[in-house]
């Protein structure tokens, strides 16, 4: 049969080529799990695959995909200005958009229709950091109304969404936000935000970080002797072997809101516990390296395209897609995360956003990302809440 | 035409131009002269608006052109060369001449015209189409002052532009400010050519340390003790 | 004799007048016949580098303030007229005025400020003031969405200046471009021209020969902000999303300047000639390396840059004018001999 | 309050020293070869990936690697500089800045077909280690950087005023073909200055490895600031980088923690505008040096 | 010792020398001499090696019209340039002693210091200021300095006593002339025609890039060509 020309459009160079590549990995691990299965529809899936470092080239390469390779679907793009060009071509020349990793609020909430958004926004992620430091104000010692929350972010449009909402949703939950700062993520010193933090005295820290002012961060707060009693960190920073290999045992007991990375797979359907361990050992073999969240949430994503979406659709044509996408009914712990799918329907707020993502809340273990929080998908207790002082380690 | 009074510059502790009074008649020329440093092209700059004098006061026509900025004095009708040469490299001879003409009219072909007498007047108009940069220093020299004349100055000052120049071609540059006084411009000219000094000058003023150490005609400035003593040499007049 | 002889300076001739009304509906027709809207797409944003890049020109090229921080101007652009669309409802077609109004004032604090720069200080100081703006952007969130940007809601109408038709875009741009060029001819021509080549020469005695260097400065800098706005306007109504880290970027900057140059700064066709050889190659780069080697796009980018300024240092706009002095330059540049060998004598006495 | 006051400009002006450290080689090539190297913090970020390598294949500790790094580092500036700097010497300033913007593109890109975009980290005994002087923490990676930074000012600053060579160099800066006649061989000078500087580059890879991950585009952040640290100091200037740098360094800090964090970049912009309004030459720069611009 | 033959010189596409030969012997003092743009700095700059081009130049039996400036410079053979083009930012001392940057002078840097000090008290009184700030007549003192603590076998002059003060004149040339006594050999280029062949042993005349006239300086200095053309009647 002839191939499935599937879009797939990541920023594979340039700065955000790290995680770009990742994801891209990810799906091309899909793709070849499902090529063996015989494809979609009964043809095989090929990739038409675009660079897209900038949104200019993103709105370039969306057309391209669309136009020229006439794909039927986009699937994407990891960093949220590509993905808010690129639906927005699909948008006009009529293709479905599918985001899998991107989380800006603003990528469904322009009432796109055939934008479709797999994994949480960023608002729901600072608002679990928050949710989360008061569930722990318990096990820091205070009542939640007394507990000093500070955040910080990176300036990025990631950065500043999600430490708004983690703000707004610290005063909303009644606890003190004794600092919000915002700093670029280029810097080459945290110092003055540290000691700034110092006169702050906060209980808990929420920091939604890149990753080399992630590790720059935890270094300095050590070096300047800031006692942290809970640090929750927001994002890849935090997340990739890299902060752990920057900052070594002192990583231990950070959390980090993200989608889980090592979910607790016992916990998943079995079949999703098969399609963990296939994915996993295609990744491997492919990389030599295990992946990292963000793989998992691109592998979900392009997943439920080829085995759920597509098939139900019967066909490539853009109405049949779109109604089946939004027909979608995906139980937790159908993704590799633990997640469902089911979307906001079209006249609903956030139309295209997946209802059932999941967040949630790990912890660095003896050089392991655990997942702790919340308790359905924990895969092992929470501890050293609160931290230790320096001194004492 | 231009009259000085009492200029004065001073750069942190020197002294270059110390209290110098001067003044120029309409077709006048006057020869300024003095010792590598005087401050001869220090008082040029003063005069042309280089730089404000620390004090006193630049006349031209009776109007106060103190402290204005070049390319106003430029426009109240006093032009100027640098000694140092400073020629658009990259444009063409020509076109070089015309930044100066379009001071007077902003038709491109009426300024390319008066660039055109300019060079013909200087000699230059066989090498019009040549990037200015080619020119060798001289040519360069008379870039300057092609350039000068094409703002259809009043007063012109010259700081030394036949520094280079061999005996013969002295004497037709001689021919050239000549011809330039005809034109009815008032011209102040440093030049370290005696041979030239002597040719040209109405007057001549000799600057010393900042100060005027002589003024007068030429054969009574260049016969003035003061002035063999500093700047001429005991045997001037060996080789001249 | 054709391209050259219009190419030429301050020669304007009916031939050439006419060749280059020849290209114009050359231009014009072209996008009819090849009507797909990747193609559009691509035609569009030739064009647009081309303008932004002519624009950058006239400071950059013509009066020799080196700026890499253009991306300010055309960013104010953008903002200005998207801003006053989002919040007032404004057209576009008014508000990239009043943008450009903005760009103009902002270039005037820049040039005022800038005045004894030059060089590579100024360069430097351009991205600084570049650099402030965004920041200040980025910072100023409720107002201009901070790092996030803004994104258009597509809403096509000719007022909105949103076209679900690409070649609307196209045709506009063009004409934006046409009367860039337009512009630059005149200027390069006329008596301003001149002052600002004096000024770009040597700015002391461009002074001393009665130019307002001052004024000269502001008008050249003011003139290329306010086109820069424009071309921002156009962007941002075309891509429909503007966010700091791309239009006020530094890397933007430097490509506009980048164009320029590499077609060849100071002559009108050189921004055009610019945006024509490297839009298409980054693009066919980027399409053909994609999703094999990462960084073999950009790798093979910028080893083609390093060779083109060894190559053609002033630029293509040089190759073209003087055919013969290149081609001797680019044997040279190949190991090849240029001229006879020096001369071998068989005695060492003469 | 007053502790972290101590403590703030104590951390400006060690970070401070990584800036100086970083520019130094950036004014070098600068004033003599008039070269605008938008490659150097390309070549800084190489020199990270060194030290990385040669820490992780032979366990060496990056501070041993360094002396292994930094003369790697100067040899591979001696080829860059024959096999594209020479080429570009004669050209228009801005060609040359485009030449090594292209320079710069073409090294993140090997690296990053190399080593991919992780961020990596370097070993190192010191890396973690704190000295504590009351409640003044003093980190050891930049309290050697900045020592180095000074020793590498002073050697630097002496070599250019004292040796032979350094003052072939700066002839060679102010008037080249004089040089020349003089028996300086120019390219030579610019072809071992340009050696020198990427040495120093090199070194400071080496030392802020062990400070901070290295991944490919790293270089990008660290030029633009030493850009401004060599205007602010006056180009050329030795002594103006070692100033612009720990000025930039307080600046940050400072303005870090009393205006906000965000407004850091900013601050040291806008006095970076002031001063080049009310000194264009920079602060050490020599007067009207900033018309040489070529 | 120095000899050139079928020496060519250009500037990017103009051919400013065509096929010049020209021989100065040991100890002498050739002047060479004609009207502006005929190609006299573009000559010494040709046998310096700043400027492209082809030819055969030796000097003192060493083949040197290829080297590249520096080494011809290390060869004993100096060029005073037009315009002095000191180092202005260096003092007048760090001047001189760069003149002696060539190994072999290197050695005697100490008593050239001397020597050219000895010959130039003006500029042992202003050794410690910076040579920009100095007046034209003692950076022309420099200048010549600086080419003197080179030990070169042989100077080259492009017009020393340019935009000088009369009195400057005298003592630029008489400057010359002590050179010459040591035993350098001289080749000078200078406008003022009539003193420099006065105290010349040879002289060439270049017109147009070509020597067109060419003989003993006395019999020049008689030359009704040369006099109409050079020396104003
Ligand atoms: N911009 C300046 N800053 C400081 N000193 C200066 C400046 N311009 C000139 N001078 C000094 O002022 C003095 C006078 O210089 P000026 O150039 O006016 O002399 P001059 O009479 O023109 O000499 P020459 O005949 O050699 O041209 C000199 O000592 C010079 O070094
Ligand atoms: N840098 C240059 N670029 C192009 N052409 C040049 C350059 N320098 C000199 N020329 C040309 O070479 C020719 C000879 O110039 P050169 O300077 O050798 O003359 P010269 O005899 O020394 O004259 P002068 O008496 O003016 O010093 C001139 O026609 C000049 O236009
Ligand atoms: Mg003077
Ligand atoms: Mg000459």
């Amino acid at each position: 049969a002839d191939p499935l020309k599937i879009g797939v459009l990541f920023p594979l160079s340039g700065p955000m080529a790290l995680i770009g590549n990742e994801a891209y990995q990810a799906a091309e691990v899909a793709r070849d799990m499902i090529n063996k299965r015989g494809g979609v529809l009964g043809r095989p899936v090929t990739y038409a695959v675009a660079d897209a470092p900038a949104p200019t080239a993103a709105n370039a390469e969306a057309t391209r995909l669309i136009v020229r390779e006439k794909v039927p679907v986009i699937a994407g793009s990891y960093a949220s200005s590509l993905a808010l060009a690129a639906s927005e071509v699909a948008e006009r020349e009529g293709a479905l958009y599918w985001e899998t990793i991107a989380v800006a609020d603003k990528i469904t909430q322009r009432k796109y229709k055939n934008t479709i958004r797999l994994t949480f926004n960023a608002s729901m992620m600072g608002q679990t950091a928050a949710d989360f430091a008061k569930d722990i104000a318990g096990k820091l010692g205070k009542d939640p109304k007394d507990l000093r929350i500070a955040v910080i972010s990176e300036d990025s449009e990631f950065g500043q969404s999600v430490g708004d909402a983690a703000a707004n949703q610290t005063k909303a939950l009644g606890m003190q936000l004794v600092a919000n700062e915002r700093y670029s993520r280029t810097v080459n010193d945290l110092s003055s935000l540290v000691l700034s933090l110092k006169a702050a005295k906060p209980d808990a820290v929420i920091a939604t970080s890149y990753l080399n002012d992630a590790a720059l961060f935890w270094r300095q707060v050590r070096e300047l002797d800031l006692h942290i009693p809970a640090m929750i960190g927001i994002g890849t920073g935090y997340a990739l072997p890299d902060f752990l290999a920057a900052t070594g045992a002192s990583a231990d007991g950070i959390f980090d809101v993200d989608a889980p990375a090592s979910p607790n797979v016992s916990n998943l359907p079995e079949a999703t516990q098969k399609l963990y361990a296939e994915f996993i050992e295609g990744f491997r073999a492919k990389e030599k390296r295990d992946p990292g969240p963000l793989g998992l949430i691109a592998f979900g994503g392009f997943w439920t395209l080829f085995t759920d979406v597509i098939p139900r659709a019967g066909s490539t044509d853009l109405a049949a897609l779109r109604k089946a996408a939004y027909a979608t009914d995906l139980p937790d712990g159908s993704l590799l995360t633990g997640a469902g799918v089911k979307l906001n329907q079209i006249g609903e707020k956030e139309a295209g956003q997946n209802s059932r993502a999941l967040i949630s809340v790990m912890q660095w273990q003896d050089g392991k990302l655990q997942v702790v929080w919340p308790q359905s998908a924990a895969n092992a207790e929470m501890r050293k809440v609160p931290l230790p002082k320096w001194s004492d380690r | 035409m231009l009259e000085v009074r009492g200029i004065s510059k001073q750069f942190g502790g020197l002294r270059a131009v110390n209290d110098v009074h001067l003044s120029i008649g309409k077709g006048e020329i006057l020869g300024l002269i003095g010792p590598n440093g005087a401050g001869k092209t220090t008082l040029f700059n003063c005069i042309a608006g280089a730089f404000p004098p620390t004090e006193g006061q630049v006349l031209l026509e009776g109007r106060s052109i103190t402290g204005l900025k070049a390319h106003q004095v430029c426009r109240a009708g006093l032009a100027r060369t640098y000694q140092i040469v400073k020629p658009f490299g990259g444009l063409s001879v020509l076109d070089n001449v015309v930044v100066g003409a379009i001071n007077q009219t902003h038709n491109i072909a009426e300024a390319r015209r008066i660039a055109e007498e300019a060079l013909v007047l200087t000699g230059l108009a066989d090498r019009r189409d040549m990037p200015a940069a080619s020119l060798p220093l001289p040519g360069r020299k008379r870039l300057e002052i092609s350039r000068a004349l094409a703002t259809r100055p009043k007063v012109l000052l010259l700081d030394e532009v036949m520094a280079g120049l061999n005996p013969s071609e002295v004497e037709k540059a001689i021919v050239l400010i000549e011809a330039i006084r005809a034109h009815g411009i008032s011209i102040l000219i440093i030049e370290h050519l005696m041979r030239v000094i002597t040719a040209v000058s109405d007057r001549i003023v000799v600057m010393n340390h900042g100060s005027k150490l002589a003024e007068g005609l030429p054969v009574d400035v260049l016969n003035d003790k003061a002035v063999i003593q500093a700047y001429l040499g005991e045997d001037f007049g060996a080789h001249g | 004799m054709t391209l050259t002889s219009l190419l030429a300076p301050y020669r304007p001739t009916r031939k050439g007048l006419l060749l280059s009304l020849a290209m114009v509906a050359v231009l014009v027709a072209l996008p009819l016949i090849a009507a797909d809207s990747y193609t559009l797409h691509f035609v569009w944003k030739v064009l647009f580098w081309a303008l932004a890049a002519a624009a950058w020109n006239i400071a950059g090229g013509y009066a020799g303030q080196f700026s890499l921080g253009h991306a300010a101007f055309f960013g104010l652009g953008a903002y200005g007229s998207t801003l006053l669309y989002m919040h007032f409802g404004l057209s576009p077609w008014i508000g990239m005025f009043v943008g450009a109004g903005a760009a103009v004032a902002f270039a005037t604090l820049i040039g005022a400020l800038t005045l004894r720069l030059q060089g590579p200080f100024f360069a430097l100081a351009s991205i600084a003031f570049a650099e402030v703006l965004r920041i200040a952007i980025v910072n100023w969130r409720s107002f201009t969405g901070g790092a996030e940007g803004l994104s258009l809601p597509f809403d096509p109408s000719f007022a909105n200046m949103m076209f679900s038709d690409r070649l609307w875009y196209v045709y506009i741009m063009m004409a934006a471009l046409l009367i860039v060029l337009l512009i630059t001819y005149v200027l390069e021509r006329s008596w301003i021209g001149y002052a600002l080549a004096a000024m770009r020469e040597n700015e002391e005695a461009a002074e001393a020969l009665g130019v307002d260097t001052v004024r000269a400065k502001l008008f050249s800098i003011g003139l290329s902000a306010f086109l820069s706005a424009i071309a921002g306007t156009l962007y941002a109504n075309y891509i429909l999303l503007i966010e700091p880290s791309t239009v006020l970027s530094i890397g933007f900057s430097v490509e506009i300047a980048l164009i320029a140059i590499i077609g060849g700064m100071g002559t009108p066709l050189g921004p055009v000639l610019g945006a024509v050889l490297i839009v298409p190659l980054s693009e066919y780069l980027r399409a053909e390396f994609a999703g094999s080697l990462q960084g073999l796009y950009l790798l093979v980018y910028g080893a083609l840059l390093i060779v083109m300024v060894i190559v053609l240092p002033q630029g293509l706009m040089s190759a073209i004018r003087a055919p013969r002095a290149t081609a001797r330059r680019l044997r040279g540049a190949f190991g090849g001999s240029t001229r006879r060998r020096p001369v071998r004598e068989e005695s060492r006495h003469a | 309050m007053s502790a972290i006051i101590v403590q703030l400009v104590v951390s400006g002006l060690l970070l401070g020293g990584i800036y100086a450290l970083i520019s130094i080689g950036l004014t070098l090539i600068f004033g003599v070869s008039r070269i605008k190297n938008f490659a150097h913090g390309d070549f800084v970020m190489v020199g990270m990936y060194l030290t990385y390598v040669l820490n992780s294949w032979s366990g060496l500790d990056s501070y041993l690697v360094l002396l292994i790094v930094t003369p790697l580092m100067f040899l591979f500036g001696l080829f860059l500089s024959w096999a594209i700097i020479r080429p570009i010497q004669g050209a228009p300033q801005v060609a040359q800045i485009f030449a090594t913007v292209g320079l710069g593109l073409v090294l993140q890109n090997v690296t990053l077909m190399i080593f991919g975009g992780d961020f990596r980290t370097t070993a190192s005994v010191f890396a973690g280690k704190v000295l504590r002087i009351g409640d003044i923490a003093l980190p050891a990676p930049l309290l050697i950087a900045f020592a180095v930074a000074m020793a590498v000012v002073a050697v630097i600053y002496l070599f250019l005023k004292t040796s032979y060579t350094g003052k072939a160099m700066r002839a060679v800066a102010q008037d080249r073909r004089s040089a020349s006649l003089m028996s300086i061989d120019v390219k030579g000078i610019d072809l071992f200055t340009f050696g020198l500087g990427t040495a120093c580059a090199g070194l400071t890879g080496a030392l802020l490895a062990p400070m901070f991950p290295v991944y490919p585009t790293v270089g990008i952040n660290l030029v633009l600031i030493a850009f401004v640290v060599v205007v602010l100091g006056g180009l050329g200037s030795i002594a103006g980088a070692l100033i612009g740098g720990l000025a930039i360094g307080l600046i940050e800090t400072l303005s870090g923690f009393f205006i906000g964090s965000e407004m850091r970049q900013m601050a040291y912009f806008l006095v970076f505008l002031a001063v080049l309004l009310l000194r264009p030459a920079g602060l050490f720069g020599q007067r009207g040096s900033e018309k040489l611009g070529a | 010792m120095l000899t050139v033959r079928k020496l060519d010189a250009f500037y990017g596409e103009i051919q400013t020398l065509h096929g010049i030969d020209l021989d100065v012997l040991e100890g002498e003092v050739v002047s060479v001499v004609g009207a502006n743009a005929a190609g006299k700095t573009t000559l010494l700059n040709a046998i310096s090696g700043t400027v492209e081009r082809y030819g055969r130049v030796s000097f003192f039996d060493q083949d040197i019209g290829t080297l590249p400036p520096h080494a011809i410079a290390r060869h004993g053979l100096v060029q005073v340039p037009e315009g002095r083009r000191l180092f202005p930012f260096m003092t007048v001392r760090e001047n001189l002693e760069l003149g002696a940057f060539a190994p072999h002078a290197r050695a005697h840097r100490a008593e050239s210091l001397e020597k050219v000090f000895d010959l130039m008290p003006r500029l042992r009184e202003r050794s410690g200021q910076l040579a920009g700030s100095m007046s034209g007549g003692e950076q022309q003192m420099c200048a010549i300095g600086r080419a003197l603590m080179a030990k070169p076998r042989a100077i080259m002059f492009d017009e020393p006593t340019l935009g000088l003060a009369p009195i400057m004149v005298d003592v630029v040339f008489k400057l010359v002339r002590s050179i010459k006594e040591t035993g350098i050999t001289i080749l000078l280029v200078e406008q003022n025609v009539k003193h420099s062949l006065a105290m010349s042993d040879r002289g060439y005349v270049l017109e147009n890039g070509h020597i067109v006239l060419s003989g003993p300086a006395a019999d020049l200095l008689t030359d009704p060509r040369l006099k109409e053309a050079y020396l104003g009647g």
